[in-house]
């Protein structure tokens, strides 16, 4: 038993801090939202020079990292700093289905990807909410290779990918877990972007395919993707976990410093005993986000049913705990906390679409009831 | 005890429908109950059409040509116009200011001022809050010095809701600084194009630009604009706070937002099933339902007493913590039903008349911008906190 | 819209108020419930001799109250001294099913239970939980009337009944509404009784039965008790809850009086600002109780949906506004709110037990959902 | 970071388990886990048997005949016997007199007193809480007066758990009222058979008899029994409290707790389906589970911490507040899982070998009393609103 971070991820957690510490700042975070890529450039170009990206993937695809407490470090900061880069998307999901279901044959595109390429993730679908297994898009083989036909829903950073990991069915039903295949498709032709903003910063897609693809861009087994999936999304729920924490660290940091300075009735607000235990009730609900994400990033990697179990134990305290910070902090700041622009604004944004992304708490609390029963 | 309405309350209040249903346009009926933008005009048009049926001051004496109405009128009034998705009646002109001059004006300002309020001749925005301030409004900085027939107004404001629509502003100003803090601040009407004022918007985290700041330097205001008595204008203001708390429980809007809710979670889709089917959802609606039912109760009880002529107590304050706790939850529970349509955020979807289209659902980004702005219930008006220790000392003389 | 009471009901409040307060006190309530008889033959005949159990009763039945506004005033009070006299079990269960079933054969009984006769009711069983319909004891005639057997739960005040109203099945299976009928046994041999206190005051035992009862001691229609049963459990309720409520109000007068008195660290406790706003917080609370009684109290008379929708949503508002009130009180007394001696120990213990009769906040919540969608 | 134990750690647990399936008497485990009443005999009886293994002095270094183990080992411990239902250790001379003889007692006094307390020759109760005193514990109001070789004793103490059986009492006593209120406090060991010591016992809303006041009057109590120095008895009083803290989120607890929940929940039926499938009920367990699965882990990285030598800090108060209440969470969803059987209260079904039956199922009474006895875990060991001070005034630095 030890909860120490190993030395090299103690670095990585350094170093990561300090680059964002110093890169990021509110003005940056607005302009990177409201420009047409969605996020920044720079910033992600220093992530990828820092081998920030290289530490979500294991040694044998090319990465120096890839456990669980990889991504937990890493996302842990990325909240902290409140970025919006495609790290989840290229790194843990398109990324690590490549890695894992592309072998030998997409090597390359994963040493690109640790270098710094986007590729996006197209799978989830409008009438999905938050079920993995709900894809109705089609891959049909022809002589040509593959025809895919279908409509992806909230394709993050889609407008900057070079590639999309599309998922489709070759076989089986709609919310059937057989029969789900992915592709490499390439942006272009036959992949209509339509484009927006996300509340809390970035941007996403719907994207409509009408493609054809060649027989190579099948990755991993034909119908057999899904629990490499389920896999890669366990991950990513790990990671935007980490991240929500991270995010809670700086709410509370800036709730702290606001009750220290701010002034009412004669005295500081931190000073009136209501606010202090609330104050304190938070930081207990925060303990336990950690607690619950070191939970998490300790069995991404376990057998499905325990890993799984984890996944929506963890995913469930961070949504519960994320609106309890979310609301007491902007409650505990008053007006100028729903203002857009203090800093507070797009954080607590940030946070509350957690809750919104990859199954809310409530979502979680009945797979774990399930999970838990079998 | 008796909880149903009289033979003459039902009876307006079939009346109040049936306007309702014959000069409410549909347009407007639409907008609101779609989450969509509303502009200036429309708030006009809406009060233009209130002000012809004589319904336009709720909460005005007929002598000054409002309805007269009693409190359990003006709550049935509430209740239908809401149901109906009618827009609000904007408050600042006609249930803020409007009662203060009827109460502490002169007769000059109150031949001038009202007439112009109820024709929409004049926009009013509030000038109370100061930046640094929030809950305590006894520590207003903005000085106003007087300057022979002129005060010379030098401050800053904030929290000034629509105050990109107004015309006039009136302010809380400090003309002295002996006494307490309480004692020093006079009541001010400022007119919004004298030099001087500047009015800047805020954005809020919902993306909105509806509350703004007001900066004022070296506006000159003539000494007749000021309401009442020189230093007294603490008084005003909290007549004022307590006119602002009529229908401080928003039973109207949580009713309103309860069926939106109900209809979202008919349309939704949850692991195949309709959301509302889900037991988890159900159990968290219906809780928030049979709050709903008891707190509305409780707005009668409140209504009834107040018909009876006893004055508004701490009761208020309970109602605003209830109040705002049952809306925070039906806009939280609305978030969550729309699921990952959360997310998207295009503005320009819920301008009138705009060609583009929402992503996913139409009622999905209202809904997210109506559970961030609704935060602000249990910060302004006095904030919950604030709230409490009222009760506190109140009710409880603790 | 008028939330005054009559003046009738004004009087009633009032002089009951007032003999409660002159009669109850601690020690007399530690002694009633360690009498044999757990409860108090004084106070019984008190009430009746005031006219508080005709207060249950319409005027035709012979009585001159019975709407749902005379039991919350009357049960509003009751829990504020927090007795617990037979006064719902015989006055509008047994007693109320006689009067609306029995028809004039009964109203000489129902005069005696006006008078202070105690009939006990006999329904509840071992496996039923929370369900009304729940009934396997059975009622088959034969040649000398009926003979009936079966085991009764948790009947109240069974051991100074001096008969019960029974309800037993004379058709259909143990959860069907249809089939069970009402009888009207006295107590004696036969009718097997194990009595034992009960957590909050008051005793009740566990009824078997099996004994044979003339023809006529059958009470309205063979089979057919059911929707009958249905509204008294519904005005019980009602009765219930207003006693929830008066407890609560004497659980906040005593726990703001200790606030204002009892001094830690140098001041009142009441001084500090977060039992303020957690007390501020309870009373809200009280206020929705208040409300919700009232709620139910307008609508005991409505049709069956209405009526049971309220009942559900009282009764599940009744039971979280209770907890809260429970273990806020007691927390903010700290050690001597947990001792049996002061006087709050009785009255959260009873508060407490609200939830566990006729259905807690869960079943209500459940069937709240059930009746709004029908 | 590895949430697993070593394989030294594994291998310990084994040997604990081991142990316990040896030498738990079956009957203790079974009054344990259904909640029957234990005797002194009882955990004398435990006591003896974890003696003899030398596994009783769970916190003491080896050197006084302890264990040596680390916090790790101490967990491991402390978990294992939880869930095999054994016994509590009475921890008032082992937990918290032990360790602050071992720190400040004199020589003579860690010879006499320890091996009496590995041995079962003395029971020790805590002399701390006064009437009206409550968290406020340097307000100590019992006097020690010095008169040549003894002093006399006046005051009274209270919440003393299971003073009842004691032979002795550590109290905490006055000896000056010059300065603070913390200085002039002194640490007494008393004989409970010296005249003018009476207990009386305070029954609980559980209806048991745990608590117990304790009257000083004109107690003579030899100097000797002074621990450490006159007037510095708070230092030692502070740093007992730190070791009651140790175990203080009750882990092991409030998982045998879920695990009986879990078991009782299987059993009852609520509309003809187990308790244990009606989705409110699923939805609160899961809650609290989930809650509790990130709290051990809490646990775990204070307990490491504390292995790898560093104190314990305010962490140990987080670790109250969401202990405490998630046991409380689960002694409430028990309560409510026995249905109408909460009600009756038949005591005599708790005592061993008594024949009288329990009404409804054995599990009801103890789900009622352990909800009701389980408030005090909010209250004592400094109350959970303390706790918040503490994390407001070290952590957060408010």
């Amino acid at each position: 038993m030890n909860f120490q971070l190993t030395e090299e991820r103690q670095m990585l957690q350094d170093s990561l801090r300090r680059y964002l510490a110093d890169s990021v700042s509110p003005e940056m975070l607005a302009q990177a939202t409201t420009s047409a890529a969605g996020h920044s450039e720079t910033l992600w170009k220093g992530l990828a020079e820092m081998g920030v990206i290289g530490a979500l993937f294991p040694e044998d695809k090319g990465g120096f990292g890839g456990a669980g407490f990889d991504l937990s470090v890493v996302f842990e900061e990325v909240g902290r700093a409140g970025v919006f880069e495609p790290l989840a998307e290229t790194g843990i999901l398109a990324g690590g289905l490549l890695a894992e279901l592309g072998g030998e044959a997409q090597a390359d595109r994963v040493e690109a990807i640790i270098g710094g390429a986007i590729i996006g993730f197209a799978h989830s679908e409008p009438g999905a909410r938050y079920d993995l297994e709900h894809v109705e898009t089609k891959a049909k083989k022809d002589s040509d290779g593959w025809r895919i036909t279908g409509r992806k829903s909230l394709v993050t950073h889609a407008g900057v990918a070079e590639a999309f990991l599309v998922t489709a069915r070759t076989g089986g039903e709609t919310t059937e877990t057989d029969g789900i295949s992915a592709f490499l498709v390439p942006a272009g032709e036959g992949v209509d972007i339509r484009d927006y903003p996300l509340n809390g910063g970035g941007r996403a897609a719907e994207v409509t395919l009408d493609v054809t693809v060649p027989a190579d861009a099948l990755i991993g087994p034909e119908g057999g993707a899904y629990a490499a999936i389920e896999r890669a999304a366990a991950r990513a729920t790990c990671a935007l976990c980490a991240e929500a924490l991270g995010l809670m660290e700086t709410i509370r940091g800036l709730t702290v410093d606001y009750l220290k300075n701010r002034k009412q009735f004669g005295q500081p607000i931190g000073k009136f005993q209501a606010l202090q235990h609330r104050m304190a009730d938070m930081l207990v609900e925060i303990e336990q986000a950690r607690s619950a994400v070191i939970n998490l990033a300790g069995h991404v990697d376990a057998d499905r049913t325990t890993r799984e179990r984890h996944v929506s134990a963890t995913k469930n305290l961070i949504g519960r705990a994320g609106r309890l910070v979310v609301e007491e902090s902007i409650q505990m700041h008053g007006g100028i906390g729903m203002t857009e622009e203090y800093a507070l604004g797009h954080l607590v944004k940030r946070l509350t679409m957690v809750d919104h992304r990859f199954g809310d708490a409530d979502h979680h609390l009945e797979r774990f009831i399930r999970l838990s029963a079998a | 005890m008796d909880l149903t309405y009289t033979d003459e309350q039902k009876a307006f209040r079939d009346e109040v429908r049936a306007f309702l249903d014959d000069k409410l346009p549909k347009r407007q009926r639409d907008k609101v109950a779609g989450g969509k933008r509303l502009t200036k005009a429309d708030y006009e048009e809406w009060h233009a059409i209130l002000n012809e049926r004589g319904w336009l001051g709720v909460t005005w004496p007929a002598e000054f040509g409002g309805t007269g109405w009693d409190a359990v009128q003006r709550h049935i009034f509430e209740e239908e116009t809401t149901r109906a998705h009618a827009p609000r009646i904007v408050p600042f002109g006609l249930n803020m200011l409007g009662p203060v001059l009827m109460k502490f004006g002169s007769k000059a300002q109150q031949d001038h001022y009202l007439p112009r309020i109820l024709n929409g001749d004049d926009w009013w925005c509030q000038g109370y809050s100061e930046p640094g301030a929030g809950s305590d409004l006894a520590s207003v900085k903005t000085t106003a010095v007087r300057e022979g027939d002129h005060y010379i107004v030098n401050g800053q404001k904030t929290w000034t809701t629509l105050g990109q629509y107004a015309d006039k502003i009136f302010c809380l100003v400090r003309t002295s600084k002996e006494g307490k803090p309480q004692q020093g601040i006079s009541f001010l009407l400022i007119d919004m194009d004298s030099p001087g004022v500047e009015v800047r918007p805020i954005v809020l985290i919902d993306g909105e630009a509806e509350v703004n700041e007001v900066w004022l330097s070296d506006v000159k205001v003539p000494v007749e604009n000021l309401v009442g008595e020189e230093n007294k204008g603490w008084t005003y203001a909290k007549y004022l706070l307590t006119h602002e708390r009529t229908n401080i429980a928003g039973v109207g809007f949580a009713q309103a937002g309860l069926e939106n809710l109900k209809r979202i979670a008919g349309l939704e889709k949850a692991g195949g099933r309709p959301l509302i089917e889900n037991p988890f959802f159900a159990a968290k609606m219906a809780q928030v339902e049979i709050d709903l039912m008891a707190m509305a109760t409780t707005n009668l009880r409140t209504i009834a007493a107040a018909a009876a002529g006893q004055a508004p107590g701490a009761e208020s304050s309970m109602l605003k913590i209830k109040g705002t706790v049952i809306r925070q939850e039906i806009n939280a529970l609305t978030r969550q039903a729309v699921g990952p349509f959360a997310m998207p955020f295009v503005s320009e979807a819920l301008d009138e008349g705009s060609n583009v289209e929402p992503v996913g659902p139409d009622y999905a980004l209202p809904a997210t911008q109506a559970y961030f702005n609704n935060r602000k219930l249990s910060i302004y008006g006095g904030s919950n906190e604030v709230q409490r220790q009222i009760i506190s000392k109140t009710i409880l003389e603790l």
